[in-house]
């Protein structure tokens, strides 16, 4: 038992913290918007090995564990860095599972992805990333097919400004089974929930930040109690969070057998708190909250989306309750 | 109690609902998509049916319309997405300078307003004072005859397209913060003023405006010397008068509505059966209801000659938490369609769903934060002692 | 339009505020615990023609309205008073409409009440005030049926102290059609709706007299501005739930065409805005609030129970859905 | 990080499970409901296993076993809704006998505490101070070699079975209220102690104790004289860590689930088959997730030998609220069957929903009320200003 960052994963975690701070300050998340790819970041992240880190060194990987990946994760959310780091590193491992060639994306020459919904008569619709990446992985019936084909650049334009696009795939190869891709859509959640701690933590941090420093009637507003108040509830979900978070993607780590549960929960969870902190820092912004100059927008917006490129949260806890209790008609049987 | 419309109210209604049928058109919807909450056709149609000078005392040079007219007409504004807030703020300028302006305000600026020939805007927030609007720093000064004014304002939406501002002043810095402070109304072409655009998360462009040696005669002045502090009490109750009626949601609700029937999940259904949808739709178009009663509260008591105050802050908390609440309840509804924006062709029903999402959190905001509201209804309420 | 009262409802509230105080103290209250029902202030309250208010003169009645007898509901619900007023009016109104016999209730002399949900297989469960009414109005199929009986005195033990009871319907005579039968439930729903406002009120004065005497800290504890918002939160929603209440008894009093729409809604947001106040009020009694000792526990309890002596709340919002956007199915041609 | 238990807890659990399943019965817990939240020959057999010494520091004379151990063993009996309280005070009186206690007090009464011969209780609160605890006024006063005390305590539960009470006293008026307190062990069976019993909302008991020139050797007193500052600190320490995990919901919702499986609606159906219900129980149980991944965490940490402050408070925070908010959601999933208490014999799981939802209100009060934890954390963990 050890809930802290281990030695190891605090070291991962500075170097990352520095990477991100340094390559994808703010104003680079500003100039990738309405895209939200900025390719050179992609090309210097890679250059630290981090697309490709949580696979095995013997396909030239860099051996971590997942968790170690959810490390550099949390760092990523917090900045918002406009680099498709999750679905990258997700469609990868899924990829080397099922055998599948991987040469061009451990080290992020190319670029993969995953579509979370089932595509439809051929076509994957709104597949995060979409529209910058070179290599899509969507389900299609009981087969999981591979598309090689460069993304179109741009795609719509959305709430979070991300880079999510429709994607053809007539032309797409078979590369494994409906089996195997729970797996990859647990790592997708489980992994977008520590992502969402890092933004949640980050939006936080600006509203402290700036009810320190406001003055108004005199005083700094963060000595206003119903203010404070509405902070600490923020940050005692986000605690809360952090530590689903991260047991979710230890769970998937080492194959607990309620990886997949939690996964779901932790991706819940981890969204819900991290819209609950940027709605206060934003309200405890007052207008400049609302104004783009500030950057708590930023983060409101993207708290919105990231969940949603999965569907309707609704059927994210109907899922979860078709796993725990059965489906709708069984009676709990399934129990 | 009775909460029917007296006939002549209802015959309003119709009338304003024939009026946004004719005039108010999708062009002048998406039309605010620039930045600007405001169509100008639509203002002068208005006007032009005496719409604008309607809720203004007739004893001060409106029309003396029924306060009940006036929430309907509110009310059917919102219900139709009309853009509405270039008037509302025009009736609280001409309302506050028909109360404390002097006479060639009255004469000259009033009619303006109430025609529909000219928009005025407020200047009450600056960088350093938002909800502490009274902490104002932007200073007149006299010299000789006329006022000079330097300092800086925020939030002044609508100042790009408005003629006048009225602008909260500190005439006395070296007494308390309440009794130093008055209001000027400042033609926007004066010379010494910058208008700079305000960008927001949402499609709302405001302003920040910046006065340099502005210079304006005591003609211009809006109430006492130092007397600033009752011409800001004066705008609240205006400003809270046209709040009375505050319906942001139904768009939203129908929007969602319209989705629910005939979206398909990828299983086959619709959204409109599945039970956690129906709920939520229920749930938000109680809220609609609730408002609806604050209105016609609100409206009630203007119509008996009471004046409101703290029932306008409860209707604006909440009118604007219920609607922040059914925004993200229903982009989350629509999943990743929820998140397409009115930029593109294909969003569902112009991105409307969207777009409010983006609006919403500002709602809590502006014209008096949630926060504020609740310290005025603890106080003014509920009697509890000042926290400070 | 006039959202306050007239001079002429203000009357007849001076008149009952003065009456409950007077003959209900809390004292009453809670020596009628478990049982939930005092007979002799039945007696003192028919004595006063509340329970034949809103019925005709013709029949002996009073009269009244629909929106006088709500006024007295409020402050009836204000103070907890045990004797089943609204369940006696609603089920009179219903049979005198059917044309069944009124005579021993018009003046109070027996006590009449109404089951809310269905009766299975002849019997009626847990029917409000059915512990102690001698005339039980059922709806059972199409029919609505007629039992004359009287109450075995007490039924089980239940949150809110309320004297529900099991009724057995095998004697019950046919009085009118399943059709009438809704507008009984829906002036039971904006009855109670108002009943939850005046139980609301007071529950929140209790709060607020408390929090304006408690010291801690060496200040009133009504001086903490998270106490102050929890409270001004709850005040706001009972103002909204208050005239949503009386818009509602209005609008069936006039037969409006939203009349039931509005019932429906009334209530639930009534019983809603009772709870949360009962809460916050409760909370910031802080350990008092949980003891026997004081009130705010009598109006916790009843704010729990009363709505549910109707049923789920879900399938009442479900219920609403039917009406308004048409059943499951339908796809909301209905709308 | 790493949330997985050592083999030796894991065996620790299954070894608590197969005790409870052997020897919780259902009449101990079905026998709280005449108040008292104990089970004393559990609690004997808990203590002859060395349970009660085992979180007790073994160079202070207790067990010293693993802090995850002591996770899990308040895990399991939760989970298994034994009556908890009484272990877990003891616990706590113990432990802060062993830091600050006289020899006297280790040798004669943490043997008889620990090995389940006396039961202690908590003397905190007053009628006129309860958030604000070191307002305390009972006041002990030296004559001689003798304490005399004279006051009133609120909220001492479990007195009435308990053989000592931990008293927080005033011994100095006249310095600022945190600098003037001391702390004694009294036994509840010295002259002049009386104890009345508080009854609540629900099934629990508490009790008023009102001490009359009640005199104490010195060998009584805990820490130093007017050191009850610091006492208290460790008073609060220990809660905390027994506090650390919080699982009120399980029992609520697995009673929810057996409702929703086998009770029939009106239409027929199941509740279980409502997709509201269902979203609701896996809100719910993902709250619970959460509250196991504070009891790790808050556990881990006590392992490593950190000791943590503000996660107790955040566990107790969130554990509280969401258990209260579940209450509400499923009595209200049964309809009027959620109303049935355990009083009837065919109440639903003898009642089981609707004691917990009478019970829920007093969860986020006691033990530092959701206000003061939301104070801690913005305090201590984000740092922002005192409030005052």
């Amino acid at each position: 038992m050890r809930t802290r960052l281990t030695d190891d994963e605090t070291a991962v975690k500075e170097v990352f913290d520095g990477f991100f701070a340094n390559e994808s300050p703010i104003a680079i998340v500003r100039a990738a918007e309405p895209q939200g790819h900025d390719s050179e970041l992609w090309s210097k992240l890679a250059a630290t090995g981090a697309p490709g880190m949580a696979l095995p060194e013997s396909v030239g990987g860099g051996g971590a564990s997942l968790r170690d990946l959810a490390v550099v994760v949390e760092s990523w959310g917090a900045h918002l860095a406009p680099v498709p780091l999750v679905e990258h590193a997700v469609a990868t491992r899924f990829l080397h599972t099922c055998g599948s060639d991987i040469d061009s994306l451990v080290a992020g020459e190319q670029i993969a992805t995953l579509a979370l919904r089932d595509s439809v008569a051929g076509a994957a619709r709104l597949v995060p990333a979409g529209a910058v990446a070179d290599v899509v992985v969507a389900r299609a019936g009981n087969d999981v097919v591979r598309l090689n084909e460069p993304g179109p650049g741009t795609g719509p334009r959305n709430t979070g400004d991300l880079p999510i696009a429709d994607r053809e795939l007539s032309s797409a190869e078979t590369v494994g089974s409906a089996d195997e891709w729970t797996r990859a859509l647990d790592e997708w959640r489980a992994l977008m929930s520590v992502a969402y701690c890092g933004l949640g933590r980050q939006a936080l941090a600006l509203g402290v930040d700036y009810v320190k420093d406001r003055i108004q009637f005199d005083v700094p507003v963060g000595t206003f109690q119903a203010i404070q108040h509405g902070l600490a509830d923020a940050a005692t979900k986000l605690e809360g969070a952090h530590l689903l978070a991260h047991r979710a993607v230890w769970a998937l780590d080492t194959d607990q057998p309620d990886a997949s549960r939690l996964a779901g929960m932790a991706l819940l969870f981890g969204a819900e708190t991290a819209r609950f902190c940027t709605d206060r820092s934003l309200q405890y912004h007052g207008g400049y909250g609302f104004s783009e100059e500030y950057d708590i927008q930023l983060y409101h917006r993207r708290a919105s989306a990231w969940l949603l490129q999965l569907g309707e949260p609704s059927l994210e806890y109907a899922r979860l309750a078709d796993d725990e209790i059965g489906p709708i008609g069984s009676s709990g049987e399934a129990a | 109690m009775d909460f029917s419309f007296p006939p002549e109210v209802e015959a309003f209604r119709t009338e304003v609902r024939e009026f946004l049928a004719a005039n108010l058109t999708d062009e002048m919807i998406a039309a605010t998509h620039d930045g600007t909450i405001h169509a100008p056709e639509l203002h002068a149609a208005m006007a032009a049916r005496g719409w604008i000078a309607g809720p203004v005392p007739e004893e001060l040079g409106g029309a003396g319309r029924s306060a009940l007219e006036s929430v309907v007409l509110n009310e059917e504004m919102q219900l139709a997405a009309a853009p509405v807030d270039a008037m509302a703020v025009s009736i609280v300028v001409a309302s506050i300078l028909l109360e404390h302006g002097s006479p060639h305000l009255k004469d000259s600026v009033v009619p303006r307003l109430l025609d529909g020939s000219a928009l005025g805007c407020f200047g009450y927030s600056e960088p350093e004072s938002g909800s502490d609007v009274a902490a104002a720093q932007t200073k007149a000064v006299r010299d000789g005859d006329e006022w000079v004014i330097n300092g800086a304002k925020m939030w002044t939406t609508l100042a790009h397209i408005s003629d006048y501002v009225i602008l909260l002043t500190r005439t006395d810095p070296d007494v308390a913060k309440h009794k130093g402070l008055t209001f000027f109304l400042v033609p926007l072409d004066t010379p010494g003023i910058e208008i700079q655009p305000v960008p927001t998360m949402a499609v709302e462009r405001s302003n920040a405006t910046f006065y340099d040696d502005v210079r304006l005669g005591d003609e211009w002045r809006v109430g006492d010397v130092n007397g600033g502090w009752a011409v800001m009490k004066t705008a609240l109750k205006y400003e809270r008068g046209i709040a009375g009626g505050q319906f942001p949601s139904p768009t939203v609700i129908d929007a969602a509505l319209d989705w629910a029937q005939t979206a398909e999940r990828a299983d086959g259904s619709r959204p409109i059966d599945d039970p956690t949808v129906r709920e939520k739709l229920m749930r938000s178009l109680i809220d609609v209801e609730v408002c609806r009663g604050f209105a016609y509260h609100t409206a009630s008591l203007a119509e008996e000659g009471v004046m409101f105050g703290v029932e306008g802050s409860m209707t604006k908390l909440f009118a604007s938490e219920s609607y922040k609440r059914h925004c993200r309840e229903f982009q989350d509804m629509m999943g990743v369609d929820g998140l397409i924006t009115h930029h593109n062709d294909d969003a569902h029903l112009g991105g409307r769903i969207e777009e409010n999402l983006r609006h919403s959190p500002v709602t809590t905001i502006y014209g008096g934060t949630s926060e504020i509201s609740r310290n005025l209804v603890a106080e003014g309420h509920l009697g509890l002692p000042r926290t400070r």
